[in-house]
């Protein structure tokens, strides 16, 4: 369940169990002051003196002193008790392995670009909108931002952090329970900031490297005739202006890398189910699902259309 | 509503005062607080885009010239002498002597904004160039605009003098006018030495 | 203030700021422009009789949210790879007033959807017709012949040369229109 | 009571007929001019504060009107109401309007209106001043609401974080539009900034010390030492850098050229923090006189009110950087921020625990506005407890940016400024208009509202825990959070019909209300000492004030200072500190200047968006302005230099 509520990381956890703190203490002292109204409201305590207002006895001017002091020692006591508690989940969420899974992640307008880290260049994965993390294994999440200001936020992992062009800030979670855990874009960025989701998809080490390896692998060649024109619609059409896709000649960086497209299971950042239907949907006219993003209305004919997906479908 | 007891009369009470018993000494130190502040907010800016800068002004960035900002800061200085005496000759209301300082006054502060024309060019750098090139602008701009406001203060000031008969509490006005007028002098020498002396020693 | 005076006011006022609702529009839902239909003249010289091109007016060029797109799409098709932001390189300056092709928003449409001798790919099959006639607006907005106010500011890169808002309002020479159809 | 050592001169008696005949020659003197002219060129406070007020509140309901808009929207999950365009626009109008066009602007306004009421003057120290800030106000209102009609509203959020609302990200003149309106209006919080502190400073009735300042006036004067301090901020990131990145291409915010983006948030919050604790320190003062006169007893705990209100003002400015916890700022800043977003918590808790023992040891009356200030309890106190937890860094980083944080400001603004803002309305309205508001109508009106707030807001803490992020012009129906966004929706509905029902209270009372007479609460404000409405001239003669509650003195008559002249205009200034009698001063007539120079300010800064030789013409006509205005202050016949004074000064 994507929220707050069910934290699958240690740096969730430890904020999850401050809040329900936080929700106690605080509902107790919201209660108490609500029921101390009530009872002011109808305490009547004053006797009327001579001048038609209401006076109390020097005693009760002193018993509300004690109470005022009182109520404001027990307010800073509180107080200082959360403080206390902020700074240790603060130290908690600032301790950071040094040798973690580094995931650059770089925000676009509306959509984000994971890239795996790797020494060996040919082992280096561009994905988008769906990020695969190993269970159990510290991630850090590099960020970055192409254009305007992003936040990356996945409720169930971990606190949000900018994408602030100019910095590069990093994010830790490590996942401890495997789940598809969905996040969404958490500062204004335009037109379609509402539809700026992602995905993290924590599974168990041996998927996640089978995943890795897999991810590693150039599209496969078109066997039969719709997928190789499927292909060269693909290379000569408006497709690979922005796309890439590893081994055919679209190395384009300006849209999402397609090398794996049909493995993902939304498109569109998280906003359409990858299937036959919204992919064709979605390339006929992007416009209608996300007006105002950056990919336009496509001028294919519906033949190169119907072998394009096909190819597209291919690309596991 | 209670019956009104007289229990005594301002009538005797003056109508021209200066300094704090006035009200427009007020108001000149509300604006003054205003004007301070924010040119202490730019200065923070100033300062913050530093750490972006690994050498302040920038690589191949000319150092801003020295000459018309000293200047400028000499005819500033100076020009504190006949705006204390436009004050000074308000105390003792007399009329003629603050009516000659003013205009001595409003000549200093003609020459003063022209010098500042010079003054922003001696920069040595657009303000589009780079962030240095804005902060050293906006600083001193921000400084040019507030004498513009303080010099046609003065000038206003002058011709009414001259034109027509004014209140008795134009002497207080012209005391307030001085008083203001020392502030943006001596709000102009931190942002001197922040923007054309800085960049040179650190 | 009687009323008649007051609606006069208020309608000045509205012409005053009809012409802003057309540069502010973002124009998500309305249909794209298609190419122009007219033959296009490139050059002054032609064979035979006067043939008549008229100015076709740029869906965007007083559109600041479609010449911000064709600034964008400037960057991501590479174009500041041969005209290098605009001062010219490879290709052709952009920022000047001289116009080999022409400068009537339907002849840079034609240069950039058939390409140009010279190295000038055809971008016909690359863009749709709404992207490129974005690109024609940010591309006459770089010489200033686009309204001021629909032209944009600075990027957020390094500043290579004054943004397209600071250019002074331009006068193209040689546009290429042959004489006979100048239109009012 | 010591009385002025001021002679008294013999023949002054007050009897009824002098006092009729004196007060008709200082009406004649101090009213309007008669018809529009005269409306134009009013400079009298209250005048200009009922201006103000309505003004004020047409933008409540212009913002109402947007948030009605945007619950509609989200009602269900990929709506069609409104497109992301639109939707931008009016989330942008709806924050704008409520924070700069509607919550700094009635608090001043009830400032400009009261202060001189309750500090016994005739006037604010500067009328003239008062009223160039309306006018620029409302060039500000008629700007951005022409604007968004012509489709060039702001779309980037009223907090406009840039590069989205620099000059690549957001084309057109919408962000420019923001950054000019948002100027104009520091410029009338300004004004009325320094018209407070120099009203409350040097024209207090005699024997009105610091000590016995009231609560309301001491609210206004804390705040408006703020705004002297926050306004610049966001004046300065507004026009002096925003709107120059975006016109002359200055560099302040481009990271390529050594700008920093972080910059803006740094000096927008700088002023933003500061800004909504001055839309709610006033709140603080409305509810302690309401509180005091329906519980007939003096507040418990004067100086402890006074204190709390200076410590939480000068907190307020230490705690901006809450709003960047999700920045890449260094831990140890952020726990520093952590400490006194927390510790701010107490002065206000201080303040609520003295008015809740007030209303113990008191009787308590329950009137419309009494009613309110429970509201105001049962809501602010939810927020307030919100606020203390989005304060830790940690909880901040998950509920940043979510309706969380939308569920808690609108629970402390509406619950800390507004509720006590409608208690205000009830009180004083008799004051203003000379009639009472219907009880009827303001229980329903009450009851409804607290509803709607409650059922509007509580389920968005909710949904910001679930991962609804804000300004989001909708949401995908997997999400699972339609349910409650409808259910949020429903409550906007009821607060609809709440405000509509606070409008016809407000319409019909003033014909039909029953006449309230001067004192009808029977409180303890000097301004209750004068008729309702006051007249223009607020006192007959200066009040002298003995003790914090003028009208509950046990005297029989009320002592005053004569002697002020009734052929022209004049105030009594008195010292600062024990506001001994100082001098007389002589005050400007009504003028058409301010409202000139006022316009030529719209020229120059409306004007600056389209081209920068608006700003030569703009700023050229406004020195002929003020040339004028300074001209008409000054009228003696005769011929020398300068006028003899009447007397010779001290």
């Amino acid at each position: 369940m994507h929220s707050f509520f069910h934290p699958t990381s240690p740096q969730a956890h430890v904020v999850t169990t401050l809040w329900w703190w936080m929700f106690g203490v605080g509902g107790a002292v919201w209660l108490i002051v609500v029921i101390a109204m009530l009872y002011a409201a109808r305490a009547r305590r004053g006797e009327r003196g001579d001048d038609g207002l209401l006076h109390v006895s020097e005693s009760t001017h002193h018993a509300m002193e004690r109470t005022v002091i009182g109520a404001g020692v027990v307010t800073v006591v509180i107080l200082l008790a959360f403080l206390a508690y902020d700074f240790s989940v603060g130290e908690a969420l600032a301790q950071h392995p040094d040798r973690a899974l580094t995931i650059e992640l770089t925000g676009h307008q509306w959509w984000w670009e994971a890239t795996y880290e790797n020494p060996d260049p040919s082992k280096r994965i561009t994905t988008a909108n769906e990020i695969h993390v190993p269970v159990g294994r510290p991630v850090q999440i590099k960020l970055r931002s192409a254009d305007v200001i992003h936040s990356f936020w996945v409720p169930n992992l971990n606190g949000k952090r900018d994408l602030i062009p100019g910095y590069v800030s990093s994010q830790w979670f490590t996942a401890d329970t495997a789940g598809m855990y969905r996040g969404q874009c958490a500062e204004f960025c335009g037109l379609q900031h509402a539809k700026m989701a992602l995905y993290i998809i924590a599974e168990p080490a041996a998927k996640f490297d089978a995943w890795l390896a897999a991810s590693a692998t150039t599209a496969p060649l078109p066997t039969d005739s719709a997928t190789r024109f499927g292909e060269q619609v693909f290379l000569t059409a408006s497709c690979a202006v922005c796309h890439s896709i590893a081994g055919t000649p679209a190395m384009a960086t300006v849209g999402p890398n397609l090398t794996h497209i049909a493995s993902r299971r939304t498109i569109a950042a998280g906003t359409l189910a990858n299937n036959r239907a919204n992919l064709t949907g979605w390339i006929v006219d992007p416009q209608a699902f996300k007006p105002g993003t950056l990919m336009p209305k496509s001028t294919l004919q519906p033949a190169e259309l119907q072998a394009l997906i096909a190819y597209l479908e291919t690309l596991k | 509503m209670r019956r009104l007891r007289p229990a005594g009369s301002v009538a005797e009470l003056p109508t021209v005062t200066f300094g704090h018993r006035s009200l427009m000494w007020w108001g000149t130190l509300g604006f003054m607080t205003i004007e301070g502040w924010t040119t202490a907010l730019l200065v923070a800016c100033y300062f913050y885009l530093r750490q972006n800068f690994v050498s302040w002004p920038p690589l191949r960035t000319p150092l801003p010239s020295l000459l018309i900002p000293s200047i400028n800061l000499a005819v500033m200085l100076i020009s504190i002498v006949p705006a204390y005496l436009v004050e000074r000759a308000g105390k003792r209301l007399e009329a003629l002597p603050m009516r000659r300082w003013l205009v001595v006054s409003s000549l200093f502060g003609i020459a003063i904004l022209v010098l500042r024309w010079y003054e922003l060019w001696s920069l040595n750098i657009r303000w589009d160039t780079n962030a240095y090139g804005t902060a050293a602008w906006t600083l001193v701009g921000f400084h040019a605009t507030l004498l513009v406001l303080d010099v046609a203060d003065t000038i206003g000031l002058t011709l009414f003098l001259f034109i027509k008969r004014m209140p008795p509490k134009t002497f207080s006005d012209a005391a307030d006018n001085s008083f203001y007028w020392y502030f943006t002098v001596c709000l102009w020498i931190p942002l001197y030495l922040i923007v054309y002396v800085g960049p040179r020693i650190f | 203030m009687s009323l008649r005076s007051l609606s006069g006011l208020l309608l000045a006022g509205g012409a005053l700021l009809a012409p802003g609702c057309k540069r502010e529009a973002r124009p998500l839902e309305s249909p794209s422009p298609g190419a122009p239909t007219l033959r296009v003249a490139e050059g002054v010289l032609q064979p035979g009789p006067t043939l008549i091109s008229d100015t076709v007016e740029g869906p965007y060029d007083d559109n600041a949210y479609g010449t911000a797109m064709g600034q964008q799409l400037f960057v991501q098709m590479n174009c500041s790879g041969c005209h290098s932001n605009g001062g010219g390189g490879m290709g052709p300056a952009l920022m000047d007033d001289e116009w080999i092709y022409g400068s009537a928003p339907q002849q840079i449409f034609s240069t950039i959807a058939e390409g140009r001798p010279n190295g000038m790919p055809s971008w016909k099959y690359k863009l749709n017709d709404k992207q490129i006639w974005e690109l024609v607006a940010y591309v006459r907005s770089l010489s200033g012949l686009t309204p001021k106010g629909s032209r944009p500011g600075r990027m957020d890169h390094m500043m290579t040369s004054p943004a397209p808002n600071q250019t002074p309002n331009a006068k193209p020479k040689n546009t290429g229109l042959p004489n006979a159809s100048k239109q009012p | 009571m010591t009385a002025p050592d001021a002679n008294l001169p013999a023949d002054v008696t007050l009897t009824d007929a002098a006092i009729a005949e004196e007060a008709a020659t200082l009406d004649a003197v101090w009213r309007d001019a008669p018809g529009f002219w005269g409306w134009l060129t009013s400079v009298d406070h209250k005048s200009i504060g009922k201006r103000y007020l309505i003004t004020a509140f047409l933008m409540f309901l212009a913002g109402g009107i947007e948030a009605a808009m945007m619950r509609a929207q989200l009602a269900r999950p990929e709506n069609a109401f409104l497109g992301p365009d639109r939707y931008n626009q009016i989330f942008t109008t709806h924050g704008t309007t409520m924070m700069f066009l509607f919550a700094v602007p009635v608090m001043n306004a009830m400032g400009l209106y009261f202060v001189p009421l309750m500090v016994g003057a005739r006037n604010v120290a500067f009328p003239r001043l008062n009223a160039f800030g309306y006018w620029c106000y409302l060039v500000g209102v008629v700007f951005l609401y022409v604007s968004l009609f012509v489709n060039m509203g702001p779309d980037t959020g009223w907090t406009a974080y840039v590069p989205l609302s620099g000059p690549q990200f957001a084309p057109g003149h919408r962000v420019d539009v923001w950054a000019q309106l948002v100027t104009f209006t520091e410029i009338a919080a300004l004004a009325a900034a320094v018209n407070i502190i120099v009203t409350t400073f040097k024209m207090r009735a005699p024997g009105m010390s610091l000590n016995r300042i009231p609560i309301f006036v001491w609210a206004q004067l804390v705040v408006s030492f703020m705004i002297v301090f926050a306004m610049p901020a966001v004046a300065t990131g507004s026009t002096i850098m925003l709107a120059a990145d975006r016109a002359v291409d200055t560099q302040w915010f481009n990271p390529a050229e050594g700008g920093d983006s972080l910059l803006w948030q740094h000096v927008f919050w700088f002023f933003g923090h500061p800004e909504v604790y001055i839309i709610f320190l006033p709140a603080l003062g409305l509810i302690t006189p309401i509180i005091e006169t329906f519980s007939r007893r003096r507040v418990f705990g004067y100086s402890a009110l006074v204190l709390a209100n200076i410590t939480t003002a000068f907190f307020a400015f230490g705690l901006w950087v809450h709003h960047m916890f999700a920045t890449p700022i260094p831990e140890l800043g952020q726990s520093l921020f952590t400490a006194a977003s927390t510790l701010i918590a107490i002065p206000t808790g201080v303040q609520i625990f003295c008015w809740l023992v007030t209303m113990w040891s008191g009787r308590p009356r329950f009137t419309t506005a009494m009613l309110f200030v429970l509201g105001f309890f049962f809501t602010f106190v939810i927020g307030g407890i919100t606020g203390v937890m989005l304060a830790s860094v940690g909880f901040d980083q998950q509920a940043h940016d979510t309706f969380f944080v939308v569920a808690h400001f609108h629970y402390v603004l509406l619950g800390g400024a507004v509720l006590p803002l409608m208690a205000a309305f009830y009180f004083w309205y008799p004051k203003v208009t000379g009639r009472l508001l219907s009880e009827r109508l303001g229980k329903w009106h009450f009851w409804l509202f607290v509803i709607g707030v409650n059922v509007t807001f509580f389920p968005m803490h909710i949904l910001g825990l679930e991962g609804m992020p804000r300004r989001v012009y909708t949401y995908l129906e997997p999400t699972g959070w339609g349910s409650l966004n409808l259910l949020a929706s429903l409550g906007a509905v009821v607060i609809a019909i709440s405000v509509v029902i606070f409008v016809v209270n407000l319409v019909k009372s003033y014909w039909v209300g029953d006449v309230a007479g001067p004192d009808p609460w029977s409180s303890s404000g000097l301004e209750w000492a004068t008729s309702s409405p006051a007249p223009s001239y607020n006192f007959l003669h200066t009040p002298i004030v003995g003790s914090r509650h003028p009208l509950w003195e046990p005297i029989a008559d009320a002592p005053v200072l004569v002697g002020l002249r009734t052929d022209r205009r004049e105030v009594l200034l008195t010292t600062t500190f024990d506001a001994r009698p100082d001098s007389r001063n002589h005050h400007p007539n009504p003028s058409i200047w301010p409202l000139y120079v006022a316009l030529c300010m719209g020229v120059t800064f409306i004007g600056s968006i389209f081209s920068p030789y608006f700003i030569l013409g703009g700023i050229g006509l406004a020195f002929i302005g003020l040339a004028a205005w300074a001209w008409q202050s000054s009228h003696p016949a005769g011929h020398e230099l300068i006028a003899a004074p009447e007397a010779e000064p001290v």
